[in-house]
């Protein structure tokens, strides 16, 4: 069976490669460029724990073909920090100790992101509802809203201040 | 099995010949958020996927006759983002809005909840209610269909083969019009609906209800529009009487089963319930507006 | 909203212990970075996948595997004949014990399936998708046999058999024929008979629970590679890699020495990755393949194939004085092990009533295998059943009595001296620090609205120590690495390496904490029962002393005096005075300069059995609201209480309260399974198996009390597992508080609980009429 | 003498014998005395057991101090999740 070709724009770098027209983008990102940091933790978009961005929206790379990605831009959690600076939804979830086990906080942290750059004043309803798509186990959420709304403010800040 | 092949065609027209090739083992690849899942359990294997995304047509929101058309693959996303569309449409909107996470909203549209053919689909009470059509795209052309007419059972359209949905049309209404959509879901995301209420309606300078359309998602083998229901209003000033004889006429409707998701004395019980509560938001944003 | 309320421990200034500090696995779990299960790859590495049952209960009549074989790309195929019979002994596992006749069975199906799930055959194969082509080609003629779900029903002399060797243990005389009724145990002191007798008012209730899973968000994967010579290596997600190389090695026929496991991030647990599934299979494949071979579940092989906790029937009687002195108490639990035996049944019946000083009381379990997949521990195994049952009960007496819930349970809570009811007397302990806790909490006063109620309870659970080591290396430049055994499931290198570095006198960034793989260090039993703070913290407490006594040594060769006259300050030696010499005091990081001319490297090696852990009490508030048209019961407020000894990272203690409490409220409202009538799981996904999101809860508030436990260096106790314990009590005491009715049955789902509203509606309705 | 408590299941071995009081100075003597009073019992004094000595539980500590006048209970081993 022929593999499909497919040249697409990850985390900024041109990238090329081979997947079988079943393979979701997931599926490629992990098994086929070894970017792990997109998680399985259902393969039918319930979890939350594979969200990339695509084409500037949020989305779960479960629910979508790697073959799809063709022509388009895909941000995974490996993008979010630049060089050594973390992003400060990062630094927020360390900071705040939002993460136990710690296999959703990639999920989180780029659907946090994805709000952010949105909303910098969301309210507490409006994160858990924004992140109601990405299930934790551990934390019961408390620290994790926190820490979003905490990165919100500081954001909120930063504006006034430039 | 066979493997499956992959096309994304640029053209209406080759999609639907790639479809009529396709025949019974083609499937239509709109936002995804079912197909996948489907395809990754094996509940379909098909041999061919046709992802229709890269369509302008099938991705457009556009003004049309003082109604809004709006693509099939436009996702729940861009709906919600879309405040021409939300201002006059805004139940229609939320029931897109309704289903699944962020993410899914991302990806969901309204032409693939609608043609996989699910009882419990979110936006399809919500466009019966709103009278919407869809154009629909085939190996003979185009034509234009009720939404209601295109699902028949579950998982099952009126769709030919080598057809697809490429567009609704939610047509213009009067001013002190409203609608809403509800469902019941267990938890507060993340579900399907265990009961969806679409209720749209007109009121006059009086406040009395002029027009009014009430449909009913997940208690039926397809959304049903329930008459009954619309004509407990209509006359009326949505007094308590008036609401009394809806939630009667939503109840009576429902030929639901019992499945994991909710009882059948459950749904009846709670489409009274939400017909009511749908009701009283679309007259509120008829009032408003 | 967190607090904390101070016991009566020592107020020692500390550095470390206590504060909220960074953790060192942090930045790679925030950018993607740390490796878990599935994240691992070898070159020339296969991919394995497994053949699961379609049926709840039927013989195998024939396998054949030759079409299979035949496909190109597939290397190696296994089925029960690949795995050697095992003798029907016990090993311990956790609270559970091994039966190795059974586990054989239940990580390969050998004479029947005995659930939808249970695997049949494994392949391995070139690619995922060759994999699963690969099983469509085996063929499994099965004979289907009836099957039976429902504990109380699996006990009824006419129930399907699932094992014939099956005798109930545990009761005198052994019984004749066999059941599903794996075994009986019994616990209490006193008289029931005579406390009831005495009893003012007795309340008596039954109460029924469904099996929820641990929903842990990384499926089970591991990569498994055998050489040619036999050497093997095994990457997994596991909570004991020492646990699973012992089951491997049994399962297997080989030598421990053989294998070498390392544990890989852990992407959650809550006891249920204490267990092999697929560890043993991808050994089997890739000896067969001679390749490295990866495997990881689907989350629908989880849900069908992995231990949920029990489903169980409890029933509970509570006879008391009209001031609120509970004379007796009795219980009786039937809880379903799964397939094969080994519910925790019996730490169930052994903490119903702990939290109670009691003269007169008994429970009385039964362990009764099912076709569902076999339990395996989850958070405080068996607890928070029994708890649910008693505190139900005890809120309705309080009720009758017209007695303040958390009064009540003052009046009667265990304190240091009491005997418990599965035998001991209590050390020190802070039940009843948690109820003033509660009773004294802002949230316990607070006003309430329209259709909202509010319910407390208590929780007890007994946390444990066990076999744990760790090394401590002092690096050239002063710096430490520190390898424990424990896989790091929550924070705990963090909080380990604080007690560390508390001990050294060294900053915290200055000590590298690794995982040890089952070459690098001995024995290690699981991270489970709450056990690594408290033993992997004082094994490092040890190795870090280990290393001061070594140090002393060192200095006191330098300088040529004696040790005794070598003191430990703040991270330095000095001398201990004008009297043993003139020298400047060195750091360990001087003392490691010149290590290799003093002796040698410097490492610290602790190998201990922890003991003395000690039990922790908790108590939860929370408040509902329901919608009375819909059934929907929503958390309003909730407020999490509980002993943690000491906080040694309050953060992580805080976040283990909140878990645990969305845990608890999940199984209160929304999870279980659901079977169809050939007994096959329709809801085997995040969908419909309803754990909650993240809109469905509040914020969750904390109170930290702390009362010290003497057997730890820092006072520790366990906290992982009792904040599961209260929510399903005190949530049904909340919806009892709003709506005047009592939910024995969890979950309290909306369907239920609005049918009982109705009900209500027309008793009042006739009430009315009359 | 320990005074020595059994659990509930283990008196079948012990004709009913719930508390017994046994000269013992550890765990590991503990278990040996007992097998040999009530032959019956030792092949249920096995792993699956746990030691609480004066209220502090020991699992797997054969040589855990038992003093003369330690209260001592015999109970199930407990794990966790």
């Amino acid at each position: 069976m022929a593999k499909l070709h497919i040249t697409t724009t990850i985390n900024g770098d041109a990238t090329e490669f081979l997947c079988e027209p079943e393979q979701t983008l997931l599926d490629v990102l992990r098994d086929e460029l070894q970017l792990t940091g997109s998680k399985e933790g259902c393969a039918s978009g319930d979890c939350g724990a594979c969200s990339v961005m695509l084409d500037g929206r949020l989305v779960c790379a479960c629910l979508v073909l790697g073959a799809e990605a063709a022509g388009r831009t895909v941000e995974t959690i490996e993008g979010v920090a630049r060089g050594e600076e973390l992003h400060l939804v990062q630094r927020k979830f360390l900071e705040h100790h939002a993460l136990q086990c710690g296999v959703c906080t990639p999920g989180f942290i780029v659907a946090a992101k994805a709000l952010l750059e949105r909303d910098t004043d969301p309210s507490e309803t409006e994160v858990r509802y924004w992140l109601a798509g990405n299930l934790c186990r551990c934390t019961g959420y408390d620290k994790i809203v926190r820490a979003v709304l905490d990165a919100a403010a500081e954001m909120r800040g930063e504006e006034a201040g430039a | 099995m066979d493997y499956m092949r992959f096309e994304a065609p640029s053209s209406v027209d080759a999609a639907v010949a790639l479809l009529a090739e396709g025949g019974g083992g083609a499937r239509v690849l709109a936002g995804g958020t079912d197909l996948l899942v489907q395809l990754r359990s094996g509940m379909v294997e098909p041999s061919l996927v046709v992802d229709i995304k890269r369509l302008p047509e099938v991705r457009e929101i556009a003004a049309e006759d003082g109604g809004f058309r709006v693509g099939a693959a436009v996702s729940g996303a861009e709906l919600g983002e879309h405040a021409e569309l939300k201002a006059l449409w805004p139940g229609v909107v939320e029931s897109a809005e309704l289903i699944g996470s962020t993410q899914i909203q991302g990806r969901a549209s309204m032409g693939g909840n609608l043609c996989n053919a699910s009882p419990a689909a979110d936006t399809v009470p919500a466009l019966i209610a709103a009278r919407a059509t869809c154009t629909v795209a085939g190996p003979r052309g185009r034509r234009e269909v009720a939404v209601e007419d295109i699902c028949t059972g579950p998982g099952r359209t009126s769709l030919a083969p080598g057809e697809f949905v490429v567009s609704f049309h939610l047509p213009a209404r009067p001013a002190h019009s409203g609608d809403a959509y509800l469902r019941f879901i267990p938890r507060t995301e993340m579900d399907i609906a265990v009961v969806g209420v679409g209720v749209s309606l007109t009121l006059d300078l009086q406040g009395a209800c002029t027009q009014a359309e009430v449909s009913l998602g997940a208690v039926a083998p397809t959304a049903l529009r329930v008459r009954e229901a619309a004509e407990a209003l209509v006359g009326t000033r949505l007094d308590d009487a008036a609401m009394e004889a809806l939630a009667r006429a939503a109840a009576a409707a429902c030929r639901p089963i019992d499945d994991k998701r909710g009882t059948v004395a459950f749904r009846t019980r709670v489409a009274g319930v939400l017909a009511q509560r749908a009701a009283r938001i679309a007259a509120d944003r008829a009032r408003s507006n | 909203m967190s607090e904390s309320v101070k016991g009566n421990g020592a107020a020692k200034a500390l550095r470390w212990v206590g504060t909220r500090a960074a953790r060192p696995d942090g930045v790679d779990k925030v950018t993607g970075r740390a490796r878990f299960g599935a994240d691992l790859f070898a070159p020339n590495m296969l991919h394995g996948r497994v053949l699961r049952s379609p049926h709840a209960h039927a013989r195998i009549v024939s396998i054949d595997v030759s079409g299979a074989e035949k496909l190109p790309g597939v290397k190696a195929i296994v089925t029960r004949d690949d795995f050697p019979e095992m003798p029907s002994e016990w090993s311990p596992l956790g609270e559970l014990i091994v039966n190795y006749h059974d586990m054989t069975r239940n990580v390969m199906a050998r004479e029947k399936v005995l659930y939808e799930g249970h695997p049949v055959a494994a392949v391995a194969a070139t690619s995922p998708s060759l994999a699963k082509r690969a099983l469509a080609a085996i063929e499994v003629e099965y004979e289907v046999l009836p099957h039976v779900l429902d504990p109380v029903e699996a006990m009824r002399p006419d129930a399907p058999l699932l094992h014939d060797h099956l005798f109930t243990a545990g009761v005198d005389p052994r019984p004749e024929t066999p059941s599903n009724v794996a075994k009986r145990v019994q616990f209490g002191h006193g008289d029931v008979e005579e406390g009831f007798a005495a009893a003012d008012l007795t309340l008596e209730r039954e109460f029924d629970t469904r099996p929820v899973h641990q929903g842990y968000i990384e499926p089970h994967a591991c990569l498994g590679s055998v050489s040619e010579d036999g050497q093997a290596e095994l990457w997994v997600s596991t909570q004991g890699h020492f646990s699973v190389r012992g089951h491997c090695a049994r399962l297997l026929g080989w030598e421990m020495s053989r294998i070498r496991v390392t544990a890989a991030e852990i992407g959650g647990g809550f006891g249920g990755k204490t267990v092999v599934y697929l560890e043993p299979l991808s050994l089997a494949l890739s000896a067969r393949a001679c390749q490295p071979v990866k495997m990881q579940m689907t989350r629908e092989e989880v849900f069908r194939a992995t231990g949920p906790t029990s489903g169980a029937h409890v029933r509970v009687k509570i006879g008391a004085t009209r001031d609120g002195r509970i004379t007796a108490a009795d219980a009786e639990l039937v809880y379903q092990a799964g397939a094969f035996q080994g519910s925790p049944v019996q730490p169930g019946a052994m903490s119903a009533f702990a939290p109670y000083a009691l003269d007169h009381v008994r429970t009385v379990g039964y362990d009764v295998v099912v076709n569902r997949p076999k339990v395996a521990a989850y958070r405080a195994p068996g607890a928070p059943i029994a708890e649910f049952a008693v505190e139900s009960t005890l809120d309705e007496l309080a009720r009758e009595l017209g007695l303040d819930p958390l009064e009540l349970r003052l009046r009667n809570a265990a304190r240091e001296g009491s005997q418990s009811s599965y035998g001991p007397k209590f050390g020190p302990i802070g039940m009843a620090a948690t109820l003033e806790a509660a009773k004294a909490h802002p949230h316990y006063h607070a006003p309430l609205g329209p259709h909202q109620g509010r319910g407390v309870a208590s929780g007890f659970w007994f946390n444990i120590g066990g076999e744990t080591c760790a090394t401590m290396n002092v690096n050239e430049d002063g710096t430490v690495g520190l390898m424990t055994g424990t896989p790091d499931i929550g924070g705990t290198r963090a909080s380990v390496s604080m007690m560390a570095a508390e001990t050294l006198g060294i900053p915290l960034e200055r000590i590298r904490p690794i995982i040890g793989d089952t070459n690098a260090l001995g024995y290690t039993f699981v991270t489970g029962g709450s056990r690594v703070t408290y033993s992997s913290g004082m094994a490092a407490v040890q190795a870090a002393e280990d290393i001061i006594g070594q140090v002393r040594a060192r200095a006191a060769r330098l300088w040529d005096i004696p040790v005794e006259a070598v003191e430990w300050q703040d991270g330095m030696v000095a001398p201990a005075g004008a009297n043993a010499g003139e020298f400047d005091p060195m750091s360990l990081a001087d003392v490691a300069r010149v290590s290799g001319k003093t002796g040698g490297p410097i490492v610290g090696e602790v190998a201990i059995n922890a003991q003395g852990a000690g039990p922790s009490f908790g108590t939860h508030i929370v408040d509902v609201e329901i919608d009375p048209d819909t059934g929907r019961v929503s958390i309003a407020r909730y407020t999490a209480i509980q002993d943690a000894g000491k906080a040694v990272h309050p953060s992580y203690v805080e976040g283990q309260m909140q878990g645990g409490a969305v845990q608890g409220i999940g199984w209160a409202l929304n999870e279980e399974y659901i079977y169809d009538e050939q007994g096959r799981l329709e809801n085997p996904g995040f969908l419909d198996y309803r754990m909650p999101v993240c809109s469905d809860v509040p914020m969750i508030d904390t109170v930290i009390v702390e009362v010290p436990n003497p057997a730890h260096p820092f006072g520790v106790r366990g906290v992982g597992e009792t904040p599961i314990i209260p929510p399903m009590a005190a949530i049904a005491n909340a919806v009892e508080d709003a709506v005047g009715l009592r939910f024995t049955e969890l979950p309290m789902s909306p369907p239920r609980v609005l049918r009982a509203l109705d009900e209500q509606r027309e008793r009042l309705q006739a009430q009315a009429a009359e | 003498m320990a005074r020595v408590c059994l659990m509930s299941s283990l008196t079948a071995f012990t004709g009913g014998e719930r508390v017994l009081e046994v000269d013992a100075a550890n765990v590991h003597q503990l278990m040996r005395r007992l097998g040999e009073r009530f032959p019956a019992l030792a092949p249920h004094l096995d792993d699956s057991l746990a030691v609480a000595i004066d209220g502090e539980i020991h699992q797997d500590d054969w040589f855990a101090r038992i003093a003369p006048e330690s209260e001592v209970h015999i109970m199930p081993r407990i794990g966790g999740g």
